[in-house]
């Protein structure tokens, strides 16, 4: 193949830097065709991706095998669906960008996850930390914007300052991180740092340590990872809630790629390794259980969800946690596909759902089934899936986590994980609960969907259950 | 023959996918297709049952260490089963089609009902553990779905939910029992362990516990003491449901496990035992229940609870072909019964009350007459069919003296409730005007009831049943079995007719047998407590421990509450900034110097 | 490097460094954060590192601190009244920094190489700026090109942030 | 004679003097300086290994490189920082931390 793969991103950047242009030259158009023209370029860029073997690129610093490969068509679907969900939220930005027209500030709000999106693609295939920390950077920055989007809504600017500072803290300690790793090893290349590892001296374990637990909080706040996910529920209730989505769905998935192979590289040493293991394991369980309990008295399903999504972080880092194990990277790949699915759908249906009704407290889903039982169809399988339910994507990916817990012998979190579970039920089938068993509101008249978000719905709970259903779908994940 | 058992099983299947996405408006069309589906099956399962025994599969999950295999394993058990689940099963998706035709829910009725037959057959189908447990999942969901069908009713809610619920308890101990098999013998598939598990060299105590669990799933679906209390308050349901699910099919489900696995279980007497005395006390407990019930839909169901209990008994005696032969007659004529029963209800506009009947005798002729067929055949009347199994059943008890004085009283009591039943609700005069006014139900609700009544009069026949099953033993049935089994039919009709001709109201009042000996109540009562126990722990939790801990935590803990409320007053990034620094220093700490 | 003036502009840049976070007036932070940046950049050059040490002092003296100033003059932040010390949170702190303080000092006096003295080095045949700039275009053109991405996604952002009225 | 060690303990003060700041501190534009603190900690972090870790005779550019990086990324999040703040002190009239808890719990 004499496509390279690294240009990739660069077509992404030009789709990016393309929709900038056409917003800056044009006048009269309608700012959502931007919004079109983005997803048929990312879904061309998907395309050329499936068609992609895996294989050399002549880079020290990037690479492009399976799991890359995995983890770029994953961001690209994930902004696909972003930008479907920012064309209903459409409405939602204008009213709070002052502008002179009607649609100001929409075409950046539509170009601007393009370009995170090449940052998340270039993170999926950093194995050099300097590569690694600027992509990081690129993806962290234009989180801020994004976040802060909305200028005239308080709550939004709030949340833009509260991701600002932590997550500016959190990359200080990523940078000294890699400094001392860089200091013990003398690389900043992954695959080297791997190859020198094991011929290290004794007394420099705790320096190496130090650099790799540092380099582990900075990945632990783009994770969510307790005790570095405070930010979570105040930014994703803030922030507009496509950004919600792409943040808890994207940034996330990056952020466990970037974890997966630096963790892989100190399983060279295993006195450190080891103790990097430990250190992911009281991140699991803490994540796992703050997460899940935290989740229990809420009334608001976006910060619901932004609960759930650290609960969803600490399962994945159980199965990072389980890197001796042989399926670990599988497990983490499937259940962040599966998280995907399912994290997407309810994001996708309370955008629709809270548009309609002006609020996105789980009251405002009282009554769903009857106002729209497509909508409420599709929360409930995505609830269903985020607890865990035999037959969805969810449990596929629950049940791997903690097959990886158990080879691995990480009896006390698998024990923790099982619990959390339960706890899981309880809150997801809260929202169920007011979907289907109590009254509408007084508007009960049906919620209009767009075509274009009925095909997504249809799809997202489409292959939630074909994913649960024939797993082996799953594991071609990684071909 | 290889695609002749995925017909039968993926038919319905196939037929509840349609109906419940694209087919829901149209209610008719929604009816045929189900029935169509279910006709389908059965005329497949006829192939099947003249065919020769097989097996096959495939795999479907594969994920290493587990797998899940579909596959179907047919011999004799497989083809009566087959036969009576598709059969019974026809004649009520027919019966429906009458007796829903004024429900504006009917295609989620049908689709359900399809979803049904496709978890039931997966049962009778399954050549695995897993493969059957799934099939019982679904089976209880499917149950669920129709014993709520009228939701808005509370009490169909609420019984939907009960049964759930307690069917949740026994498939626990199932899936522990099927995790124990498994783990001891490393295999699911029954032919596999059918081998294994006689050669396994484990202690007595493994060899009675794992099959014990295993019967918990049967304790459960098939409504056996103390789990029972769901199946009554089931027939808020559809009468064609209780029929179908409620009395042929579903209930006999554990039943059906119990002789499919009687492998595990023929090892251990001790087992056996346990089995044998919780049949006895069901069938018991039931029947005495059944002499003071009102409700026609109630005593029928108490005397299918009874019967359950007769052949779980019989499983328990190491005689699950007496059993199955039980089974499949109780399937024909309790089918009948309760069609014959929804019949009635059906044309007295919903009533259910017998005390509000009398005199159908001449008004619903053929209703009158096949459900005398039924009551017959129910309590042991030679030459219909019950006299046969129940025969069967008292003749493997010979050698236990106890169980046998049990089974006989069992029986005298049936007929002693069956003739008061009959008595009440058929003949003497109409007590209300409904009953006046009462008239025959159209003739798809009619037929099925015809063709039910011939197996009911003849399948027991030995000639007959021959054909359909062999119960070994019952050729040389000893003379005390049947004199005893006469005198006690005789017996308790007599005394049924003495007690209730020409009354108007119950001559006989004891409220232990009315109330079902208290046993909802206790249950209520501990579930009641178990709640708020649980209530108070949550709330605990949740004032204490979320409320004091997490939340204020967020803010900032750690230096006692009285800070920690001083704390919150600064801000909150800065308390997550603070949090986040001592969670790296904690991290730091711990890592670098605390783990050896 | 004479150790004596390593030990000062170590002095300046930690003094000033603790100026920034104890001055009560951010002016007076903004202007200490310089200072601090200018003593880091000297140590830069006392490392050999002189383009670092130029763009040190050219992007943080010359952009950062332009910013920090003109922004703080922008919203006409004053000296921040004195209000009584918050107990918990400044214990709380103090004991945290503490703590990590240790783990740092345990940790540097670890690592082994630190005690000697560093190892000789030639000076580069064409300047270091040379060889950064060869090595940025030939081997870290990637990154080079993802932080244009950065700068202009930045430079969006603020105008999306902070122009009055959008078009 | 200065060593490595020197080096790495000034940079690890400087690191802790930011990270006090993000702690103690209530002005954010303070905290935002205090964070620019902690970067060029391990910039000079970096910058001592750099000179540690000697290859062909040259001090390893590729840390400097890295240095150059960082400077560049943090001047870019100050822009993008501090017209998030301004924008917040536009709509809320504050720079304070603990004016902004509208969103707990």
């Amino acid at each position: 193949m004499s496509f390279p793969p690294a240009l990739l991103e660069l077509l992404v950047l030009c789709l990016g830097l393309a929709l900038l242009l056409v917003e800056s030259f044009t006048e009269k158009q309608d700012r959502t065709l931007l919004a079109y023209i983005g997803m048929v370029g990312l879904g061309v860029i998907f395309l050329i991706l499936q068609l992609l073997p895996p294989g050399p690129t002549g880079m020290a610093s990037y690479v492009f095998d399976p799991v890359a490969i995995f983890f770029k068509k994953f961001v690209v679907l994930t902004t696909i669906i972003v930008l479907i969900m920012s064309v209903d939220y459409a409405t939602t930005i204008q009213r709070f960008v002052p502008g002179i027209s009607s649609q100001a500030g929409l075409g950046e709000f539509f170009a601007i996850p393009i370009l995170t999106c090449a940052g998340m693609m270039w993170m999926a295939s950093a194995i050099d930390f300097i590569l690694i920390f600027v992509s990081l950077e690129l993806v962290t920055i234009s989180f801020y914007v994004l976040v802060a989007f909305m200028r005239r809504n308080a709550s939004s600017l709030e949340a833009g300052v509260k991701y600002l500072i932590l997550s500016a803290f959190s990359t200080g300690f990523f940078a000294y991180g890699a400094a001392w790793i860089f200091g013990v090893t003398g690389n900043t290349n992954l695959v080297r740092i791997q190859q020198v590892l094991p011929a290290l001296g004794a007394e420099n374990y705790s320096a190496i340590l130090f650099g790799a637990l540092l380099v582990l909080v900075g990945l632990g706040f783009k994770i969510a990872a307790a005790p570095f996910q405070f930010w979570v529920p105040d930014v994703y209730q803030g922030a507009p809630t496509p950004i919600t989505a792409f943040l808890s769905v994207g940034s996330k998935a990056v952020g466990f790629i970037v974890l997966l192979r630096v963790v892989q590289a100190f399983q060279s040493l295993p006195p450190v390794g080891d103790k990097v293991v430990a250190a992911l394991i009281i991140l699991a369980a803490a994540t796992l259980i703050y997460g899940n309990l935290a989740a229990l008295p809420q009334t608001n399903l976006k910060r619901l969800l932004a609960y759930s999504s650290i609960g969803h972080a600490g399962y994945l880092l159980m199965a990072v946690a389980g890197i001796s194990a042989r399926d670990s990277g599988q497990a983490v790949v499937i259940y962040l596909a599966a998280y995907l699915l399912m994290t997407l759908l309810s994001f996708l249906i309370l955008i629709i759902v809270s548009n309609y009704a002006d609020g996105d407290e789980i009251v405002n889903f009282n009554g769903l089934s009857q106002r729209s039982p497509l909508l409420a169809f599709g929360l409930l399988v995505a609830m269903m899936s985020l607890a865990g339910v035999p037959f969805t994507a969810g449990f596929l990916g629950k049940f791997l986590v903690f097959k990886v817990a158990y080879e691995s012998q990480q009896f006390v979190l698998l024990a923790l994980g099982i619990i959390t579970v339960g706890c899981g039920f309880y809150y997801y089938l809260k929202v169920v609960r007011a979907m289907y068993w109590q009254s509408a509101a007084s508007n009960g008249a049906t919620i209009p969907v767009s075509g274009l978000s009925f095909a997504t719905i249809v799809l997202l709970v489409l292959f939630t259950f074909l994913l649960g259903i024939f797993p082996q779908m799953a594991t071609g994940l990684l071909r | 023959m290889d695609s002749v058992a995925w017909i039968i099983l993926f038919t319905p299947l196939v037929s509840a996918l349609v109906i419940t996405l694209f087919t829901q408006p149209y209610r008719k069309l929604s009816s045929y297709l189900s029935v169509a589906a279910v006709g389908i099956s059965f005329l497949f399962s006829l192939i099947v049952f003249f065919s020769p025994d097989g097996s096959a599969g495939f795999t479907w999950i594969d994920l290493g260490i587990f797998q899940v295999r579909i596959g179907y394993l047919i011999d004799g058990l497989t083809r009566l089963m087959l036969l009576v689940v598709s059969g019974v099963g026809l004649l009520i998706h027919i019966y429906s089609i009458g007796y829903m035709q004024d429900d504006a829910g009917r295609s989620r009725y049908f689709g359900a009902l399809s979803l049904f037959m496709f978890s039931m057959l997966g049962i009778v189908l399954a050549d695995n553990f897993i493969m059957m447990f799934m099939s019982w999942e679904l089976v209880g969901v499917s149950s669920y779905l129709l014993i709520g069908h009228w939701f808005f009713r509370s009490s169909a809610a609420d019984a939907a939910n009960k049964a759930f619920l307690v069917n949740r308890i026994g498939d626990f101990g199932f899936m522990l029992g099927i995790l124990l098999v498994w783990s001891a013998t490393g295999t699911v598939a029954f032919t596999e362990l059918t081998h294994k598990w006689s050669s396994l060299a484990l202690g007595s105590t493994f060899m009675t516990v794992a099959p014990l669990l295993v019967f918990c799933g049967a304790v459960g679906k098939s409504a056996q003491f103390p789990l029972h209390v769901w199946l009554p308050d089931a027939m808020e349901g559809p009468t064609p449901v209780s029929a179908l699910i409620h009395a042929a099919t579903m209930v006999a489900a554990g039943v059906f496990m119990l002789a499919r696995t009687f492998f595990l279980f023929e090892h251990s007497p001790l087992a056996l035992g346990i089995i044998l005395w919780i049949g006895l006390i069901t069938s018991l407990l039931a029947a005495f229940m059944a002499t003071q019930q009102s409700d026609i839909k109630r005593v029928l169901a108490y005397s299918t609870l009874s019967q359950l209990g007769l052949m779980v008994a019989a499983v328990g005696l190491a005689a699950p072909g007496a059993g199955i032969f039980h089974l499949f007659t109780h399937a024909s004529f309790k089918a009948l019964l309760f069609l014959g029963a929804g019949s009635v209800i059906h044309s007295l506009h919903h009533e259910q009350n017998i005390w509000h009947m009398g005199g159908l005798q001449r008004r619903m002729p053929i209703t009158f007459w096949t459900f005398l067929v039924g009551t017959l055949a129910l309590i042991a009347c030679p030459p219909f069919s019950g006299f046969w199994s129940k025969d069967g059943i008292l003749a493997a008890s010979q050698g236990n003296f106890p169980a046998f004085c049990a089974i006989a009283l069992v029986t005298f009591l049936t007929a002693f409730y069956m003739a008061r039943l009959f008595v009440v609700a058929f003949l003497g005069h109409s007590r209300t005007e409904h009953a006046e006014h009462a008239h025959e139900s159209p003739r798809v609700m009619t037929v099925p009831l015809i063709l039910l009544a011939i197996p009911a009069t003849i399948a027991g026949l030995p000639p007959i049943a021959s054909l359909f099953w062999r119960v070994s033993g019952h050729e040389g049935s000893p003379a005390t079995a049947i004199i005893v089994s006469l005198v006690a039919f005789v017996a308790g009709v007599l005394a049924g007719f003495a007690l209730y001709r020409s009354r108007d109201k119950d001559p006989l009042n004891i409220p232990l047998f009315e109330y079902r000996f208290y046993i909802d109540q206790l249950y209520d009562q501990l579930v009641k407590w178990t709640q708020d126990l649980l209530a108070g722990i949550c709330g605990f939790v949740d004032r204490w421990i979320i409320d004091g801990g997490v939340v204020r935590g967020l803010s900032g803990m750690t230096w006692g509450t009285g800070f920690a409320l001083r704390f919150l007053q600064i801000g909150n990034l800065q308390a997550y900034a603070f949090l986040f620094g001592l969670g790296v220093v904690v991290l730091l700490y711990f890592i670098l110097f605390g783990v050896p | 490097m004479a150790p004596i003036v390593f030990w000062i502009f170590v002095i300046l840049m930690l003094g000033f460094g603790l100026s920034v976070i104890v001055s009560r007036n951010p002016v007076t932070s903004a202007l200490s954060l310089v200072v601090s940046f200018i003593a880091l950049a000297a140590l830069y050059v006392s490392l050999g590192a002189f383009f670092i040490g130029v763009i040190q002092i050219l992007v943080y003296a010359g952009a950062v601190m332009v910013l920090f100033l003109f922004i703080i003059m922008l919203l006409d932040l004053r000296v921040e009244i004195r209000k009584r010390m918050n107990l918990p949170a400044v214990s709380g702190g103090t004991i945290v920094i503490i703590l990590f303080i240790k783990i740092l000092f345990d940790v540097c006096y670890s690592f082994n190489g630190g005690h000697a003295e560093f190892p000789a080095v030639s000076v580069a045949t064409h300047g270091d700026v040379w060889t950064i700039g060869t090595m940025i275009f030939r081997y870290y053109n990637l990154p080079l090109q993802i932080v244009g991405t950065l700068i202009l996604v930045a430079s969006i952002g603020v105008v999306i942030l902070s122009k009055r009225e959008l078009k | 004679m200065v060593t490595l060690n020197d080096y790495l303990l000034a940079s690890g003060l400087l690191f802790s003097l930011g990270f006090a700041g993000v702690l103690l501190r209530r002005n954010i534009i303070v905290i935002y300086m205090a964070l620019e603190l902690m970067l060029n900690a391990s910039a000079l972090a970096l910058v001592g290994f750099s000179r540690f870790h000697v290859r062909d005779g040259l001090p390893d550019y590729n840390a400097q490189i890295f240095v150059f990086f960082i400077i560049t990324v943090a001047a870019a999040e100050v822009a993008v920082g501090l017209a998030i703040i301004v924008a917040l002190f536009r709509a809320r009239q504050t720079t304070r931390v603990e004016d902004l808890t509208s969103l707990r719990f």
